[in-house]
């Protein structure tokens, strides 16, 4: 019952004697015949935007949202605060339905912005420059090892296990086209071993790979990695939650070449899985070798500050099956809800969020290793956010029962390469868990080991 | 420090609003974030933790609600301004949609819950995968691309798993009309494929000839953009379609301009193997300047088997995630199941159009595109008098005589109160301008534009100087884009606060 | 039809934006209301029928979206531009605010809900009201009222109903002192009672011998601003409410400046009998553009029983609707319960301040009114070097020998990029400027207000000429007021479509 | 944990410094001494973002909203139908968080909104003029009949018992003020007789006040109210309901000198009870007479349209304590979401939306006639979309009884005034309202019956 057509039909008519046809269905004339006006009677019929919201509210009712149960999972997306200012900043008609900024003149609002997000992830990351964005965070890591690969054509990816291996099975998807490797390097008590990487160095490998925290929660010292990797001619790249770089040490600190990330922990709401937000950031030397968008300070005729898209010979429109990437649309409303949340909260906010974090997950881990049975994978590796324990119960099962009493858990682990296992689960508690969400966390478990036994008890 | 109104005399238009940094004060602080009592010891050695001071901006709420309400002011949308972008489908965004992507359930759903914790979901976006199959008359369809370069990429390495399981590793060429996108191309590179250009005939319709010269073993895939980027229907379209399938390979649709099909023609029954479509154009999602975007990808059931996991399927039980997956998948090509954040914008517009609303699209469409076509007919050489399909190229060849091109014209628009067509796109177009109205414009509006098109037209030829000092009207006038990129500036630097010593 | 920019160049600003109803085209259509079958056939009369059309705009969606977005440009708020309106406290508004008021149960409340069924919203407003009675240093509050204005008179009514209940029938004179804001003497008018001036003393502050000489048993009521309308703290307001108990009248506290005192001293403490504040002032409640508001009032216990109704108590229960209100209440206001989605905004500001962060309100917005004040001593004349409380009033009397006056003034800061100060109030200052800075502005806004003021009143006395014309870059100079009094054009009288007939 | 203050300490000591004073609470010297800093024990501490949206979520949990249960309710506000586009726009900053527009150069579009706003209620009312808004319907319809007493100094005011009977109390509780009374004109069937308005008539009566549609949903014939009353030098004032205007004889047909109104169903959320919009039309020759902001239309210097507020000498800045009215503050925000609200809907929207309130109330109507013990109390009165109902249990008990099984009810007429009775109920049926919802409440009705007994069944 919408169409968005504002045509009264006089107007219709008007416009159609114009053109020099008597109806709309004429226009249809360069079409093959046989094929148009195609039978739509498995498409429903329109509905009032009163039946949408009703239909889609009772949808949306069906999930398990945040609102309805406490998260405890992360794994590659988190439940951060997001100040209440964001949304309706950015939901602004003028930012939302704007299209890529071609037109400088009369897009400063949205090119001084991108410039500013460039800006705070160069910061952030600790690196000379960022990109304007690419699709997520899995993309984002792909695509630098894909400019790792251009810059010797060497075709050897190493990645460290401590990469979420669901980015892994991303990153294989892209790099396998064109005719790359991964070969990926175990962790050791959650740690990845210069010596194991510096074995597999020879004159083939493009790059390691590293994370920022590892996808199982643990903080890595990536000393020595750069040295060792530039003098084999292989870059370092780092793949980090920007929300962890509050507080720990940059990629750029670390000598990365490349540096990736997941926008999502920047004030965007999980939903579901995205839109989310690639964050590619390099050192100066990758400037005209990275994918994607570019924001450039300028001056217009009469000197004023002004910015522009720059450096676009490296993409799609200009260099075509040259270009540095086929990536055009890119997700900069994501990464305006990514700027906006950051200058809300400022460097202390982003920071006491992270601390919060933190304490709420070791919060987290002595209430549930308080539980029989509950035992540590790693004792005294450094952690994060997130954190691995052997659950006494098979964690897939574990989890579905806890969401039945109103909980989501930490993430079962069955099924998921080593460290993973049948009956661990992937803890992850941020600063918007409550003391009281985790002892009625604490109690659920309890309840349901005592209720249905547990695997090992 | 005086942040300057936007609404200014020309001759006076204040320098640029300062950036976040530039107005910075250390030690201000904006919204505080939850207070976690607890130790703040945490076990990591020092060697891992970041050194030095984090250069965020540091503001209060007012300062950035303000910043960023101004520098709104800078920027022109759908939701302000008409703007004809050729093959960008620039068409209202129904809010009403943004609300259903903002409900709670959707919103604030983690992405990695128990399929229990997220059927709602799963039937939203099985029940758009339904809906996008039959329009597109494919046999299945996969929501994950994040953009339709995304879903190109996604098709190119479904073709090549597909030949490579045939057997057919040799078949490693793209073919690519010389009017595509740039993406067609650069996703074919990306997917290790050699691309090779087909010229167009000077009409903008595909060499039949010159295709199925360049036809071989060797060919994985042609790729076509239809309505092509010239607004044109290929004439020869079946014909091509049989050749290529003839000489064993598939072909792709570029599905960028499905507002010209959308409900009253499938491209399945055109014959195309893969397509992909743009959510942010045809399904009225918003661009958000410049993205998310979504690519959603249908095929014909030979290459089901092949598209990127997670998938989703329909059981008796409803729709839930395909626990098995088939071995020949590509493999995932982003994290998690999709955008559902605009995919679940898509899917509102689809059931708020429904069957009625649906072929209305594309018709209105149409009739925006040549009744504007017709408008500005005279004023600038186009593609002749036929009808044309959702989108019209005009050259601004002529006025090459008086030292203004395409570009110059654009700015005059953006004086005249629209944002400018596309411009040198399609490439094989001199001085192409790409205009593209959608079903959402009035007639009154497309008066306007067609009145001040010529008027500008017009005055380029008498007064060309005027063109080129345009645009006027806009916070700054052209920027120096060879300045910009001889030792490119993307960030900032200034010291935080620097704006502000001046006191 | 060209919808114009807004940003433009001085010399040729555009005609204003058209209205609905000059781009209404009839027959079109924007949303559609819920689908209801069945009969059209209602019973009703043709008598009571309406007869003829109804002449409403007819637009489409994105029409009317673009319509409201391009004239919000038009228009400066606090999200976008320093206000420095004295007795407005146009402090930042907090996004949170209007997030709580939106929440579904809150929201959706249909207010003659059974008490069991608004039990959150009934705490909510009995929680606010304790607050504000903590905070006023009250006995009593009534969160009825819907502005300052209607707060003014919901205290005379109580006042004249508790008089009356004394049998005291012949205190019908309510004395406001001349710097009062209007709404003070109208609302005495409006409550039926006589309203007398007290002239101020030259320092602006009430003339106590004056007052004692006007106190009678006429008197029912002295309504004094406090702080006062010139930012000044009444020197001798203790001896003044002493005086006004002693000859039998009460005490009344227009508390539209309660920012001052936010957290740092009680009215009621003052001794003051009523009080009421304006929460879209004192409690960042947005102002809408000039409402909506809400003015909670405080009484001391003696007045209690003529509160308003309905009355919300607090019981071992929690909170409920009094079932049997006082009957010497003065009754309803207003429908239902108060303006709730305002309270509830109120109640949030609150209770994220807490005890910690309200006293620094005022302090804060003491602090920004003395350093500004400081900042433009000697440019103009105002009250002399001592501290004003939250705002202070300057005269631009010296520039009267240039033909140059407050309002041009004014005209020259809007050029500047700020909203104006309150302009010809209080009226016992001529060429009045008062100026409010509120908590919420940071010294690096306040500095660059202050250079700009003193450059344009330097200006205004080398040049008067480039004042009088301000301001140029504005959507439009300054508006015929004589011609818009004259025969007034108070509604939109083109026939529909008018603007697009040109073709 | 919030308080929106800029300063950082470096900055706060600068200033300090500036004004000649050492600490901030030397700011408070003017204050008296003994009175300042009071103790604040009693307030509790700043709560952050996130634990504020806890709380009030928690609370708000504890309403039952319509989202929560279908709202059979009216009396005075009503649950229609709002366009999603209507928030976004509203609550746009620039309109948001603007002053009156005082400063017209810098407040046109806010000015040219207004304008648009009284142009569209005075062509809804049928009226020559509109003002800015007031508070809310009922202080509206009593500075109508201050215009009136004012007009002549005559002090009667007649006013229908078709009038929300609380709406007459807020009349009362303004009329009293200035020594008018209020005399009621009972109903005869749900309609005020012309008969037993004119016996009331004499050389005190200021004005007639009736109602379009009755408190009680029904819709009166005012044919020969405006001549009879003209005759007697009295007003006829005519409160309508907004949404109805569009299918109902409209106040300035019927010949009303001035006509009020409650514009809460003209896109404004229930909300609990405001903030609502006072609708207040009159007729050409009460122009410079009524109360409230004016918006009118002018040229600027240059000859371009402007706006401006006009006859701004009626207002309490000007006039003072002689001033029409004692409004500043009116409802500017709630009048720009009416007039958007209009816009998207136009004219066959909101008579599909009214027209679609009427089917369902009839529907609604026929269902619960078809419980045994519910009775109708007027037979063939025309009415809008609300009706009395005879219920066979005490309606406060059916009520609250209801409310537990998920529905809002008709509006318990318990201790209202004829033909409010104790076993009474005023059913309203919006657009809104689903079939499903009409029958579900049909059965929830039967159910409550069957299990609590009826005091007539
Ligand atoms: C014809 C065509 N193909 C492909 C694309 C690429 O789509 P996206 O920007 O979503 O990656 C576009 C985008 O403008 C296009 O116009
Ligand atoms: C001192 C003073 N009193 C009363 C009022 C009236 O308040 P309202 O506009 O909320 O009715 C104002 C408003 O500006 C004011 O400044």
């Amino acid at each position: 019952m919408a169409d968005f057509i504002p045509h009264t039909p006089l107007e219709t008519r008007e416009m159609l004697e114009a053109i020099g046809v008597s109806r709309l269905e004429d226009l249809l004339a360069p079409y093959p015949s046989d094929h148009v006006l195609p039978d739509l009677s498995d498409i429903p019929s329109g509905l009032t935007e009163s039946s949408l919201m009703r239909k889609m509210r009772s949808m949306a009712a069906r999930n398990k949202g945040g609102g309805s149960v406490p998260i405890f999972r992360g794994a590659g997306a988190y439940d951060h605060f997001i100040p209440e200012a964001v949304s309706p900043l950015v939901m602004r008609g003028e930012f939302l339905t704007a299209y890529t900024p071609y037109q400088p003149e009369v897009s400063q609002g949205l090119l001084q912005v991108i410039f500013e997000y460039q800006t705070a992830m160069s910061n952030l990351y600790g690196m000379d420059l960022s990109n304007a964005s690419v699709y997520d965070g899995a993309t984002a890591l792909a695509e630098a090892c894909l400019v790792a690969h251009r810059q010797e054509g060497r075709s050897t990816i190493l990645i460290s296990d401590g990469v979420d291996p669901d980015v892994v099975r991303v990153v294989r998807t892209y790099v396998e086209g064109v005719g790359c490797t991964l070969k990926q390097i175990p962790l050791v008590s959650g740690q990845t071993s210069l010596e194991d990487v510096v074995k597999c160095l020879d004159g083939q490998t493009a790059c390691f790979v590293g994370a920022i925290p590892t996808f199982w929660g643990t903080v890595e010292d990536f000393s020595g990695f750069a040295d060792a990797l530039h003098q084999n001619g292989s870059l370092l790249i780092l793949h980090a939650n920007p929300h962890a770089l509050a507080l720990l040490r940059t990629p750029g600190s670390w000598g990365a070449d490349l540096a990736t990330g997941e926008g999502q922990p920047l004030g965007i709401p999980l939903s579901g899985g995205g839109p989310y937000l690639g964050i590619l950031t390099a050192s100066r030397a990758f400037m005209r070798k990275i994918p994607g968008r570019l924001v450039g300070k300028t001056v217009d005729r009469e000197g004023r500050t002004a910015y522009v898209l720059t450096l676009q010979a490296r993409e799609q429109h200009i260099r075509r099956e040259k270009a540095n990437s086929n990536i055009c649309s890119n997700e900069t409303l994501l990464s305006i809800q990514a700027l906006v949340t950051l200058s809300l909260l400022g460097p202390s906010g982003l920071r006491e969020a992270a601390e919060g974090s933190m304490k709420n997950a070791r919060k987290l881990r002595s209430r549930l290793l308080a539980i029989p049975g509950v035992s540590p994978v790693w004792q005294e590796t450094p952690f994060f956010h997130e954190f691995i324990l052997d659950m006494p119960m098979e964690s897939t099962k574990l989890s579905r029962l806890l969401l039945s009493e109103g909980f989501l858990s930490g993430l079962p682990l069955a099924g998921y390469p080593s460290p993973g296992a049948e009956s661990r689960m992937l803890w992850c508690a941020t600063e918007m868990r409550t003391e009281e969400e985790i002892e009625n966390l604490g109690h659920a478990i309890e309840k349901v080991l005592a209720r249905h036994g547990g695997m090992k008890s | 420090m005086t942040i300057r109104d936007e609404k200014q005399e020309g001759a006076s238009r204040p320098d640029m609003h300062p950036t976040l940094w530039e107005i910075s004060r250390p030690g201000a602080r904006g919204v505080f974030p939850p207070d976690v009592s607890g130790s703040a010891v945490f076990g990591i050695p020092d060697v891992s933790m970041r050194e030095g001071a984090l250069n965020l901006p540091e503001l209060s709420e007012l300062e950035v609600v303000r910043h960023f309400t101004n520098l709104s002011h800078l920027s022109r949308g759908v939701d302000t301004h008409f703007i004809p972008l050729g093959s960008c489908t620039m068409k209202y965004n129904p809010k009403v949609s943004d609300k259903v992507a903002s409900l709670p359930g959707f919103a604030d759903l983690h992405p990695r819950t128990d399929p229990e914790g997220m059927e709602g979901l799963l039937e939203a976006m099985g029940t758009l995968s339904d809906l996008l199959q039959s329009l597109l008359g494919m046999d299945a369809v996969t929501l994950a691309p994040a953009a339709g370069a995304h879903g190109e990429l996604t098709g190119i390495l479904i073709a090549r798993k597909y030949f490579e399981d045939r057997g057919e590793t040799s078949r490693k060429v793209i073919l690519v009309p010389d009017s595509a996108h740039g993406t067609n191309p650069a996703s074919a590179s990306m997917g290790g494929m050699v691309v090779r250009s087909i010229a167009s005939k000077p009409s903008g319709h595909i060499d039949t000839l010159a295709l199925e010269k360049a036809l071989s073993q060797e060919t994985a895939m042609v790729m076509i953009t239809a309505p092509s980027t010239l607004g044109l229907f290929e004439e020869e379209l079946s014909e091509v379609v049989r050749l290529v399938h003839n000489a064993g390979a598939l072909v792709y649709m570029d599905g960028a301009n499905m507002n010209a099909f959308l409900g009253v023609l499938k491209p399945g029954d055109l014959g195309f193997d893969i397509v992909h479509i743009n959510t942010h154009k045809t399904l009225a999602t918003p661009h958000g300047g410049g993205g998310p975007g979504s690519g959603p990808v249908g095929v014909k059931s030979h290459l089901a088997p092949y598209l990127p996991t997670p998938v989703i399927e329909k059981t008796d039980k409803g729709y839930s995630f395909k626990s098995h997956p088939d071995p020949r998948s590509i493999g995932p090509v982003r994290s998690f199941l999709g955008s559902t954040g605009v995919l679940l914008r898509a899917l509102s517009y689809v059931l708020l159009l429904g069957r009625e609303g649906l072929p209305k699209v594309a018709l209105y469409a149409l009739l925006n595109a040549n009744y504007l076509k017709k408008r500005l007919e005279g004023v600038l050489p186009g593609e002749g008098p036929g009808l044309c399909a959702h989108e019209f190229v005009l050259s601004a060849k002529p006025l090459a005589a008086f030292g203004v091109h395409a570009g110059d014209l654009a700015k005059g628009l953006l004086d005249a109160g629209y944002y400018a067509p596309t411009i040198h796109f399609p490439l094989i177009v001199p001085e192409a301008l790409m205009i593209e109205p959608t079903e959402c414009e009035s007639k009154a509006m497309l008066d306007g534009f067609a009145d001040d098109f010529s008027r500008i037209v017009e005055r380029a030829a008498a007064h060309p100087e005027e063109l080129l000092s345009a645009p006027k009207r806009t916070p700054v006038s052209r920027p120096d884009e060879v300045l910009a990129a001889r030792d490119p500036v993307l960030k900032e630097v200034t010291v935080p606060g620097s704006i502000l010593r001046k006191h």
